[in-house]
């Protein structure tokens, strides 16, 4: 007969409700006006840089884009958790969290654009470009992790995903393995409850994405992802268990993709506005200038000060980023090898003549 | 008769198919209600339902495991890989398994599955989304690889691919998705597998390609007819098991072979054409064998990517100096 | 704050102790004397079956060979509790489990002698060869469940790994599906302790093996392996509910590979046979004698009739298979295809001229 | 000088590169306490512990990503697959990520990394365990691809995989793992990647080959020679970048050219030099080439494999119809 022999539990992280009121008592950091200010600042400016980037695709001066609209507090919590030496492995859509990290908007437009120029990131040298098969990020995450807890370095890997990117068998190889050897890593999963057309329900039958941890024993938790405070605090958390040598973290952040999955795609054919309606309610920069407002008075001259900025640097990047010429064609075969291999040299000078 | 895209063609005998074989499943990554990211299934599940039009999880391992045990089983499963650059993860069940149930288990359980997919460049798609590597799946045994090249081609192989008893990986070029309507009679007539088409007559070169590189070809074939030089163009259409027959037999009569396909050049299936003529018809050349290819080098993004890609110019090119040579 | 939103439990079903004591009351179906007869009998026959196959091995007259021996309450538990009608999807190490379902020793001793017809079984025409690249059965079960279930039959897929295979992604990936689709399908695990060398705790920090169907949503629950009556009686019940619409299961047998991984194989290289000795007084077929003799008067005689009946059938079986010829090479290309390919007929002429 | 086997010189440049390098670590499945199944990290972990020699989950996907990862960020990660027909859940991240790194980043991030693999049939293995799809590899721009046919080349060029700043998959012919000793001198010295080795001179016939099938390539020009042919036999050693000059060059001279492969005839390797061949050498021609290849079927279990193979006898005729060509 069946006797009870293990029992697991999963827990939810939120500190802000929709109305930017907090729930309970919130995490230190989140006290400190200047700290939350710096925050919305980053939101703000991350919806600034899609905008421009929408604007720019539609006009045919951008290539197909992935928008992180109403997801600005994954990118930002998850960013603003982070020590500048850990390293971010990102998926297509976390822009929000690359600004944070010193990806300039100009190199986001660059890459976007059809420039491989736009993943030489000038700030964060060690980061990862943007990841586009999915789920791959995460064995590399498991392998950057390895070569930190090698060198006994106190930095931590990253790597953030998507709903879809559970279904993934690299999702749990590389989860199982963070779990094993208590490699230094932490999963985020921006759960926007879309894979293009797919709803989260129609991707697996399990309660929440967080208990996916639970296969590779290791903690998991869901945190309200429209709440940049919770994010930061269940990713801050995860951060110092991995730098304490407590191994890696699962986290689920409950966010919503209040826009189509990219400039190619078109929800209307299979989700009702309604729907997105009423996630407009529960978006994360509202919530949070709410709150800034009833705790931390924040001014109208402020906000205007903050758009004016932010629109501003972007207007500026584009500006750039349309008057910077493509590379010549031969480039296409430096960097392929350290050193162009001879049998290759023919077909670059037959580029570089054409 | 209506005029069809290539992706309307691609949809209506998925229509068909399903029309006629209760058996015949579609499963994959936003093929329901979405239609497919190029609407190759679009409708496919209001008039089939969601039994036989499957919303897949995003796992492409098990999109192509799972179609050879419904194969096994007794259904057709035509299931799509979105495209070609994350059908990566399908090729172990593809290779190890849906190649060779038939074979390992002596005819005993067989896997009559397509696996399809969008492939090429050409459309300023992201990263990863310009894939043309059908030469590392033509290596297969007990693979059958078809790529189309029309609309009508399209209809009429995919059909064929569906019935065939056999695995079939089926690749659209998707950069002629929209390009040329033509008018296709949905039929339900198949077009025979293992079977290359000469698409244009001519006495002086033998132009071998597939895929969208056939559009390149056809106007360099008509810009040369201009200039007197008599191009036979032959879209090779199933690239395993590959019709020798039909090229040796062109090139043997032209005594010049240029081969044009946008996959990179090294190991690609042009190398394969290439060692057939050599093998086969090397006392009937007047000049040496030609491919013209994407350059060993990674697809660039779409800024260079023009740069890449074989055009109709380089194609012209190389006919000319196969002419030249003496 | 953190706040607890889900809970999950993991079972561990066991009838036997090591000295073939009922731990309480026994499943209905053992405490049938005839019925343990039969599951006893089947296990002796497994053993009976590996100990001619290493022998073979040894004389250099049979292939690598993956012997089974200790784990035989696995393979006749599973199979046991199946139907005709259900679809095996075995390892490389389920003779015991393909036996009970009517594999001949003949057909398991050509094909690890190296002879495809092996695999054309005569009597479950349904179910699958041995599948020798690790996990991969998992997603073929997910596919022939889904066939069945479209076809309405009371069918259920049986895929039947190792602890090891559930490091692989295939294994995650169809076990997320079966839970979302509710497919009818079993996911069996022969947790023999070690994969090669690796042992079961160096594949993964999950407590059990069992938990990881928390992250598909599915139904986990562990067995004691070496317990023939535990094992059919855990699985039963999952087969009853894929039966029943109420979705897949994930059942990890606890059992110990009492011999080498294979004949390619030297376990002495990394185990000490002191842990070896040690498992051999838990392994399965000693207990379930013990048993029999206590409750249902197993006598000497019939043990002795058995252990003979069983020796005779596999030295015939190995008879007829050392006297049965190779195929015509040309043989390579008769199933390849439906038909064979015009581009190929020359091949197939070259070898058959050879 | 120790007389080494192929599988002992694999060893010994696995520990000197571990010893010479910090940065250099080794994973895979039973890499550890066990040595590796073949026992080529025999040893390496009691010298080198468990920190820089780690068994791995049984996860080739992982393993490969886990290389590119490690890679990255400054190791230089030397991972095994355990048998090739294990490698295919490994090449989403060998064409997606481990060929592309530096390119996609313009060189800001590498993957300075080696993937090992047995391969190749011959040693009556079971089911999945005699590939041979070097070609598929072959076949990714940004790769490369090695394969070693005796002890002291398989020491040269691994040390030379291991120092290589870009990623390497590294393919050992198991067949010949133990099949010869000769001299090796553990002394560090590295062999020259991308090029061939001319391994015997000779007028009459350029013969291409590579892995286990040079040993039966250099038997069979043995054989010739006495007839009074000259076989000149080339092993790749480096199938990608391909050294097309050294086997052009041969080819100019003998006007003949036959190449050998294990790996199945159709998209192989083989199709690229004969490309070659005829696109470059083709005046220099006195007889077709040939292509001695395994068949496009499934690799035979045991009892069939020896039909499946090339051996020396099918080398030889072909040589001689070449010779007798005219
Ligand atoms: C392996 C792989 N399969 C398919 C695709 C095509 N594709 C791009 S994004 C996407 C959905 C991803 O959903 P999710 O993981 O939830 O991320 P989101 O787009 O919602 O941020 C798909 C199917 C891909 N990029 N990679
Ligand atoms: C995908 C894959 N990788 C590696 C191998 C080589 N191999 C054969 S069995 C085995 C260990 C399997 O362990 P487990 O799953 O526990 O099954 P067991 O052998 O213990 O029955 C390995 C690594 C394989 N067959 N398939
Ligand atoms: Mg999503
Ligand atoms: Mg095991």
């Amino acid at each position: 007969m069946p006797t009870h022999i293990a029992h697991f539990d999963i827990d939810c992280c939120a500190c802000l409700d929709a109305t930017g009121q907090a729930i309970g008592p919130l995490p230190e950091f989140a006290r400190d006006g200047g700290t939350l200010r710096a925050l919305y600042g980053a939101m703000v400016r991350a919806r600034a840089f899609d905008t421009k980037a929408i604007a720019l695709q539609r006009t045919g001066r951008l290539g197909t884009y992935a928008s992180c609209l109403g997801q600005e507090a994954v990118g930002v919590g998850v960013a603003s958790a982070m020590e500048a030496s850990d390293v971010l492995l990102p998926s297509f859509r976390e822009h929000a969290a690359q600004l944070w990290r010193g990806v300039t908007p100009l190199e986001l437009l660059l890459y976007w654009g059809g420039d491989e120029r736009g993943s030489d990131f000038a700030g964060p040298r060690g980061d990862f470009p943007v990841c586009i098969p999915v789920g791959t990020q995460f064995p590399h995450a498991a392998g950057v992790a390895l070569a930190i807890s090698l060198s006994r370095e106190p930095a931590v890997a990253v790597a953030v995903g998507g709903d879809g990117s559970t279904s993934k068998g690299d999702f749990y190889e590389a989860m199982n393995v963070v779990g094993l050897w208590r490699l230094p890593a932490v999963f985020v999963i921006n759960n926007n409850q879309w894979a293009i057309s797919v709803r989260r329900r129609e991707q697996t039958a399990a309660r929440t994405l967080a208990q996916k941890a639970i296969a590779a024993g290791i903690h998991g938790e869901q945190a309200d992802g429209n709440d940049v405070i919770a994010v930061c605090d269940a990713v801050s958390r995860a951060l110092a268990r991995a730098r304490g040598g407590e191994g890696g973290s699962l986290i689920e952040c409950l966010s919503y993709r209040l826009g189509d999955h990219t400039t190619a795609d078109d929800a209307s054919r299979y989700r009702e506005d309604e729907e997105v309606r009423k996630h407009w309610k529960e978006e994360p920069l509202t919530r949070l200038r709410a709150h800034l407002v009833a705790a931390h008075d924040w001014t109208k001259a402020e906000e205007e000060a903050l758009l004016r900025g932010a629109a501003t640097e972007m207007d500026g990047a584009a500006e750039t980023y349309l008057a910077t010429d493509a590379e010549l064609p031969a480039a296409m075969f430096d960097h392929l090898h350290n050193t162009l291999p001879a049998a290759l040299q023919a077909q670059r000078a037959e580029v570089d003549n054409a | 008769m209506p005029e069809l895209t290539l992706v309307e063609a691609v949809r209506a005998a998925l229509g068909r198919a399903m029309e006629e074989d209760p058996s015949v499943i579609v499963f994959g990554e936003d093929v329901g209600i979405d239609g497919g990211v190029f609407r190759a299934t679009d409708g496919l599940v209001q008039r089939y339902g969601f039994d036989r039009v499957r919303d897949t999880p995003l796992s492409e391992a098990l999109i192509a495991g799972m179609a050879v045990g419904a194969a096994a089983r007794g259904l057709r499963p035509v299931a799509e890989i979105q495209f070609m650059g994350f059908l990566y993860p399908a090729i172990d069940q593809l290779v190890n398994h849906a190649s060779r149930l038939r074979t390992r288990t002596r005819g005993r359980l067989t896997c009559p599955m397509v696996l399809r997919a969008p492939y090429g460049g050409g459309i300023h798609a992201p990263e990863h989304h310009s894939e043309s590597t059908e030469a590392m799946l033509a290596h297969i045994p007990g693979l059958r690889v078809v790529v189309p090249s029309s609309p009508a081609r399209a209809y009429g192989l995919l059909l064929a691919a569906i019935r065939d008893p056999d695995p079939v990986v089926f690749l659209e070029p998707k950069r002629i998705y929209r390009a040329l309507r033509e008018p296709v009679a949905d039929n339900g007539a198949a077009l025979p597998l293992d079977t290359a088409f000469v698409l244009s007559e001519g006495a002086d070169v033998t132009l071998v390609t597939w895929g969208a590189m056939v559009t390149e070809a056809m106007s360099a074939a008509a810009g040369l007819a201009e200039a007197g030089i008599g191009v036979e163009v032959i879209d090779l259409a199933t690239l395993k098991p590959l019709d020798a027959d039909t090229v040796l037999g062109s090139v043997r009569k032209t005594g010049r072979c240029v081969i044009v396909h946008e996959a990179a050049l090294t190991a690609g299936l042009g190398g394969e054409v290439a060692a057939l003529v050599a093998e086969h018809a090397l006392t009937s050349l007047l000049a040496p064998v030609k491919r013209i290819a994407g350059y060993d080098t990674v697809m660039p993004l779409p800024r260079l990517e023009a740069h890449y890609l074989p055009t109709e110019a380089r194609i012209g090119r190389a006919i000319e100096e196969a002419m030249a040579f003496a």
